[in-house]
């Protein structure tokens, strides 16, 4: 009689594993990638490389530190590529290298690695580039000309001066701004493609932008620019849906994408920055554990929903 | 009404009080492992800052400023808070014994929570009303409480996380803090 | 035995790195070294001072009542060093701004009175209180070290440029609440981190 | 519409039906079977024979004065070799009577009854001396599932066809031969009940089951019968989402189907009630799918009580290096470690090979929800397994550990293969073991 | 000058007052013993006394004395000094130790896979040993002690006699019931939980009891006794001699090492160690 295995049940598991998970994240980023390459020349690629490499670097030495093993999962790969796409394409090479390192390091590595960070790393490494060094951080240079020339983003542009971007620019991307934000449909392309995968919850992207769309459209603003300007669509297609930085339930998905919505819309109106995406789903990060913690699906036969279930009795 | 708007607003996210001016950082980070001792306490200082600020401004108005006293305000502050919070103290540890136990030390803490004092202080710098004062004392509470619920929140998370040890404990709030600045940093430059 | 009393505040019990007391003028006033050396002179006056008082005083103080009385003691000296301060040095008063009044509630000074003065002797009180002092001006003159040097690209102390300019752009972060957060994060984790690896030893 | 109405949650593991064409085959008599004591929920029965005692086929050898209790019958004739504690396939250790076969094929048979003139206490005194129960899996004997206590009113049978469980086709195979028994066993069910309302609920990828049901139902004439097609999803067949399916009823946390007026069983056990009532047929026969790894699977009437081995040889043996052996589907089954005796509630043996059998190595949750997404109950798998982790059994009832049915669905899913349910049931032990 | 020294006198007298008035009317008894004995216990919140944590008892202390008793884990000093707070005087407190009953010999009977603690592991088919009474391995009980005191190598457990307080921490842990609680002085233990027959335990494991009953003949003082196929000492009467540890062929009874650098209180065991982690 061979000697046997025994398990508990069940004995198979889907073939869905995190690496699928993140090469499909990866592969669902190249059109925009490739649509940053292409309007903003080769020093992009620099910086993509850069930031991954710095990326996988840091994991490798701050898990050594830790005495853990480094396991290639592809996740420290989609922080670098995607912290990549949302920095200004003439960002000097060594400031890329410090945010994606910055980013892993503090935001992911300090926690405890994949899956117990708070907030969104690629996030955390942008906005540490902002506070640090303001000034390259909002130099733009112009889309198919390959060399420095500056010039604002759409929204600056708007903000400052009041100029509205035609919308087949913001579409294709022929605009100003950060790598991977400029091309609302090579974005589009691929969130769509993880959504079908089911790799990805349509629910925080949908109640993301339709948040921002409806309250621009209240509050007497163009919707349409509203939502393809700026980094909104990449924010919520691959930033908002970051499994570990978002809440698990469904409804707290749509919670987090409308609150995340209401930001934007604050701070490109009243904030001192043009665009509010990064801040917005850091800050809707923050509230993660709270929404995870009040919102919960309904239990199979039990009649009332219970917000505030645990801290009912502590008090006392 | 415009003007106390932009007080309130200023008070709990531009200038918020823990993450912005690092005010009442002991409790910030002693009682922020639990969302319910952080609720408690929140509200407790929400409590307190607001009638702190109610009843240091007549002192100040009235009191001091008429008789060139304003190099006394520490002192006065410092006593009219202190004498208030033990009187709080006094009655919540009467009726409220479980409340009483999770907010531990802390409460005593309050009479010394920079943040307070420092409420009460920025008041009379800033020379708001009355009305000024209050709300801004009630929002600067708000603030306090909305980030120690976020730290609240993350901390309890952070039980299940697999934090390096040199980085338990206190080091991680620190960088939870940290970020969570940096996230606040959002509303900087904000303009109604 | 005496020493143990004045060094175990500079190291073993520092009261920013082990105790966690008086967080809120180190992160806040550590942006510049100099703001960082003031505020520490402005806390060790206080302490010291208040410290001899209280236990000077401490079988006449009503123990209902001792809170109140030690804040008095503590407050009147913060008045003393405000004024002085004002004064004498008014820039760095200015930059201090509210945080100078607020040693007053500096939990350092009134949980050394509450712990350690309202129950010891004169001198060892006095010893404590100067034992803290250093500890706290030790930390956070480090802490503005670490900030000073990342936000303004070199290393100077008052005017005296130690390292002149390493880099043209520094990190602005460092000037603003996060970097303050950071740095003192990573100075715990790796007290903590060389605590354990002595331990494992 | 009624067909497009599904319950909460639930997932599409790849059905793996490879038996599903092939016809129900007689198994060969064992040379030796074992029938345990306590194949039930209940109490365990006594033996009513001896050592060296010859035995029939279908006679009675144990039974419990207990009313929670069904007899068991020997399943062939022959004599028995020993009374002895014997490993059953559920994990526990049980008194089993071995019977040594001597292929002489003697049977034992009660008389028949007609369902039309006998009285309901007969047909139920009939039901347990046949040591019916039920066949799902749950094992819980039928005449006490029959007997609803004292002001429970039942007004819907629902019979479960559903099969939602990969690889099993038992059922199937039944309701595509012997579709007449099956409804003939509801119509024994909802008079012994007085209900006139019965659903037999099937999902939709056996369409060629639907079909012959339905003629079956039309043949047969009741018209308080209804064939329901189902939604393909897995866990289907659990009687809290089927209840939700047919009826959009929900069994209150903490209480019995029959507390919302409703019985659900098996088809099998509906086919086996037919048996024992129209035949006098005692239940030591079932259908068992053998599949996987085997070199033929097939679906296959046994002896209750034959050792796996002995079904695994008859289907060819081992196709590969074998890894596991697993009592029931591939979602709720039970692994076995050593060669166990099939019990009236094994549908299914399905043997996976080294390759399949090893657990995929855990890693790090990275909080998807997809465990959320899919948990049918509505929990939060995934803090249910972190606080089970950690210990804190209090903060697991606050998210409702005790409703966890352990369908498994949320480990499927779990890209990270922690393996949650049993966390989670470790939970509930250490719950229960406070208690 | 006058106006600084009114008004501090007037606030002074005014709050001063009040809170005068406000303590007497909102007093709360706090009962300071509590502090003291609280600062004497251990500090381990072991939970053994039937309080969830040290404080607790204290508190039940100062109502019920002699509940002082079922802390387990605090030294004698301490617990001198808790009944001079008290002002009671209580006989020598019984000190106990915990030690794990099983030699961990049994072989295996399937390859387990899953979650890797003993509960969980004992909740699949009843545990992948072939003793249904042998250790897991998987170090629950380590993880339950809040003293640190027992430590895992391989399968076999240690318990560190000068850590260990008897608290019942790891008893409670232990889904088999291996850990026995048993009085200090004990010398001698008998290694094996098993109260299967001695023919199904010979099968399976090398080391385990088969209730022979040759120690109960070599002891003199009737101190071990075979009830229920398994030995058991009756350490009031053992005196520690040891003969029936020399009379047992399988091993199976064992010192206890009080040695203060003998960290072990079970001997090396021959069989390799097989998987850990």
């Amino acid at each position: 009689m061979p000697e046997l295995i025994v398990s508990p049940s069940p004995h198979i598991r889907s073939d869905v594993s995190i690496e699928k998970i993140m090469y499909s994240v990866i592969i669902a980023l190249i059109p925009t990638t490739a649509c940053g390459i292409y309007f903003f020349g080769v020093h992009v690629l620099y910086v993509i490389i850069t930031c991954i490499l710095s990326a996988l670097f840091t994991e490798y030495v701050a898990l050594r530190l830790m005495g853990r093993k480094f396991v290639m999962d592809g996740s420290a790969v989609i922080t670098g590529l995607l912290l990549a796409l949302c920095l200004p394409p003439g960002l000097p090479l060594w400031m890329a290298a410090i945010g994606a390192a910055f980013a892993i390091a503090f935001a992911k590595c300090a926690f405890g690695g994949l899956g117990h960070n708070i907030f969104n790393p690629a996030l955390i490494g942008r906005a540490f580039l902002t506070a640090s060094w303001p000034v390259a951080m909002t130099t733009w240079t112009k889309p198919l000309t390959y060399d420095a020339i500056t010039t604002a983003t759409p929204l600056g542009l708007w903000k400052m001066q009041n100029i509205a971007t035609p919308y087949i620019n913001l579409a294709l991307g022929n605009v100003s701004g950060c790598i991977g934000e400029t091309s609302a449909l090579a974005i589009l392309i691929g969130g769509v493609f993880l959504i079908a995968k089911r790799y990805i919850d349509w629910r925080t992207p949908v109640s993301y932008i339709g948040t921002v769309a409806v309250l621009a459209f209240a509050l007497g603003q163009d919707p349409l620019f509203h939502i393809l300007a700026g980094s909104l669509f990449l924010g919520a297609f691959f930033m908002a849906t970051d499994y570990v930085t978002t809440p698990i339930t469904r409804n707290g998905r749509i919670i987090f994408g409308v609150g995340a919505g209401v930001i934007v819309v604050v701070i490109r109106l009243i904030g001192g920055y043009p665009e509010g995406v990064c801040f917005s789903i850091l800050l809707m990060n923050a509230f993660t554990p709270l929404i995870d913690r009040h919102v919960r699906p309904r239990v199979y036969g039990v009649k009332r929903k219970r917000f505030f279930v645990s801290s009912a009795n502590e008090g006392d | 009404m415009e003007n106390l708007l932009v007080i309130a607003v200023g008070a709990i996210f531009v200038n918020n009080i823990v993450l912005s001016r690092f005010l009442g950082l002991c409790p910030f980070f002693g009682v922020s492992k639990k969302t319910s001792s952080a609720l408690g306490m929140g509200s407790a200082v929400i409590f307190v800052m607001t009638c702190a600020s109610a009843i240091t401004w007549p002192i100040y108005t009235y009191l001091l400023l008429p008789f060139n006293l304003e190099f006394m305000r520490t002192v006065t502050f410092i006593v009219v808070i202190a004498t208030f919070v033990q009187l709080i103290e006094m009655v919540i540890r009467k009726y409220k014994p479980g409340l009483y136990k999770a907010l531990g030390i802390y409460l005593p803490l309050i009479t010394t929570n920079c943040a307070i004092m420092g409420v009460a202080l920025l008041n009379a710098e800033e020379g708001y009303s009355l009305i000024g004062s209050v709300v801004n004392g009630f929002s600067a509470g708000i603030g306090f409480t909305l980030a120690l619920l976020l730290m609240s929140g993350i901390r309890e998370r952070l039980e299940f996380a697999d934090v390096p040890k040199s980085f338990q404990d206190l080091p991680i709030a620190f960088v939870s803090a940290a970020l969570l600045a940096l996230a606040f940093m959002a509303f900087s430059g904000m303009r109604l | 035995m005496k020493l143990d009393e004045l060094t175990k505040g500079v190291f073993k019990q520092n009261p920013i790195f082990y105790l966690v007391l008086g967080l809120c003028p180190t992160l806040a006033v550590s942006t510049r070294v100099d703001n960082a050396l003031g505020m520490s002179l402005g806390v060790f006056f206080v302490l010291v001072c208040s410290n001899v008082i209280i236990s000077l005083f401490k079988h006449r103080i009503p123990p209902q009542v001792r809170i109140p009385c030690f804040i008095v003691i503590i407050a009147s000296f913060v008045t003393i060093v405000d004024l002085f301060m004002h004064g004498y040095a008014p820039e760095l008063h200015e930059r201090l701004g509210i945080y100078l009044p607020l040693i007053v509630v500096n939990c350092i000074i009134l949980g050394r009175a509450e712990a350690f003065a309202s129950k010891k002797s004169v001198f060892d009180s006095f010893l404590d209180a100067v034992g803290m002092s250093i500890g706290f001006m030790l930390a956070i003159v480090g802490i503005a070290l670490c900030r000073e040097t990342l936000s303004s690209g070199k290393i100077a102390i008052f005017d005296y440029t130690i390292v002149p300019t390493f880099t043209q752009s520094p990190s602005v972060m460092m000037t603003l609440p996060p970097g303050a957060f950071l740095t003192i994060a990573v100075i715990m984790a790796m007290i903590k981190y060389k605590a354990i690896r002595k331990e494992g030893r | 519409m009624l067909k497009f109405r599904t319950f909460r949650g639930g997932i599409h593991p790849p059905d793996s039906k490879i038996t599903a064409g092939k016809p129900i085959e007689k198994a060969k008599i064992p040379a030796n079977v074992i029938i345990l004591l306590h194949q039930h929920v209940g109490a365990p029965c006594k033996p009513l024979v001896k050592e060296g005692e010859k035995v029939k086929a279908g006679q009675k050898i144990g039974d419990s004065d207990s009313f929670v209790s069904a007899p068991v019958h020997s399943s062939i004739s022959g004599v028995v070799k020993e009374i002895s504690t014997q490993q059953s396939p559920i994990g526990r250790e049980v008194q089993g009577i071995v019977i040594e076969s001597d292929v002489r094929a003697e049977s034992a048979r009660m008389e028949a009854i007609d369902p039309a003139t006998a009285s309901k206490r007969e047909i139920l005194t009939r039901i347990r001396e046949a040591g019916i129960v039920g066949l799902g899996g749950a094992a819980f004997p039928t005449s006490v599932k029959l007997s609803p206590p004292e002001g429970k009113e039942i007004d819907t049978v629902i019979l479960n066809g559903s099969e939602c469980e990969p690889y099993i086709t038992a059922d199937h195979r039944l309701m595509l031969e012997q579709p007449d028994k099956i409804v003939k066993g509801v119509g024994i069910i909802m008079n012994v009940l007085d209900v006139d309302k019965g659903f037999i609920g099937i999902e939709d990828n056996k369409k060629d089951a639907i079909k012959r049901m339905r003629e079956a139902v039309e043949r047969e004439g009741d018209e308080g019968i209804e064939v329901f097609s189902l939604k393909t999803k897995y866990p289907q067949g659990e009687a809290g989402s089927l209840i939700k399916t047919v009826l959009n009823r929900e069994t209150p946390s903490g209480s019995h189907s029959y507390d919302i007026g409703v019985l659900v069983q098996n088809v099998a056990t509906a086919k086996a009630i037919h048996d024992a009532v129209y035949e006098g047929a005692p239940l030591i026969e079932r259908v068992v799918t053998v599949t996987g790894d085997v070199k033929e699977p097939k679906n296959l009437l046994t002896r209750i009580g034959t050792p796996f081995y002995d079904l695994i040889e008859e289907c060819g043996g081992f196709k590969s290096d074998v890894g596991k052996i697993v009592c029931g589907g591939s979602m709720l089954g039970v692994a076995e470690f050593g060669n166990v005796p099939t019990i009236k509630s094994t549908g299914c043996i399905l043997v996976l090979d080294r390759e399949k059998s090893k657990t995929p190595e855990e890693r790090a949750c990275v909080r998807c929800g997809m465990c959320v997404d899919v948990c049918p109950t509505g929990l939060m798998p995934t803090i249910l397994e972190k606080l089970a982790r950690a210990r804190r059994f209090e903060e697991c009832m606050d998210y409702h550990i005790l409703d966890c049915m352990e369908c498994g669905s949320c480990a499927y899913v779990c890209p990270s293969k922690i393996p949650i349910v049993q966390l989670i049931r470790y939970g509930k032990e250490e719950i229960k073991r406070r208690e | 000058m006058i106006e600084a020294v009114i008004v501090m006198g007037v606030l002074g007298i005014v709050f001063g007052v009040g809170l005068a008035y406000a303590s007497g009317k909102l007093e709360v008894h706090v009962d300071e013993r509590v502090e003291r004995i609280t600062e004497l216990l251990p500090g381990g919140n072991c939970g053994a006394c039937g309080f969830p944590a040290c404080r607790e008892l204290a508190e039940a202390v100062v109502k019920d004395h002699y509940l002082i008793n079922n802390c387990r884990a605090c030294n004698e000093d301490s617990w001198l000094g808790i009944c001079n707070i008290l002002g009671i005087e209580l006989g020598r407190r019984k000190q106990e130790i915990a030690l794990v009953a099983c030699s961990c010999d049994s072989v295996d009977k399937f390859e387990y896979e899953g979650v890797r603690t003993c509960a969980a592991a004992a909740l699949v088919m009843g545990g992948f040993k072939a003793c249904k009474h042998a250790c897991l391995g998987f170090g629950d009980c380590v993880h339950a002690c809040p003293f640190s005191a027992l430590e895992r190598r391989g399968y076999q457990y240690f318990v560190d006699l000068r850590k260990c307080i008897g608290c019942g921490a790891c008893v409670d842990a232990c889904p088999r019931g291996l850990i026995k609680i048993v009085d200090k002085s004990a010398e001698v233990f008998v290694r094996c939980n098993s109260p299967d027959k001695g023919k199904v335990v010979a099968k399976i494991c090398e080391k385990g009891c088969i209730g022979c009953k040759l120690c109960e003949k070599a002891c003199e003082r009737e101190a071990i006794k075979v009830e229920n196929n398994i030995a058991v000492i009756d350490y009031g009467l053992c005196n520690g001699c040891g003969a029936c540890m020399e009379a047992c062929k399988f091993g199976t009874i064992v010192p206890v090492f009080h040695a203060e650098d003998a960290v072990d209180s079970t001997p090396k065991v021959t069989r390799t160690e097989k998987k850990s982690g």
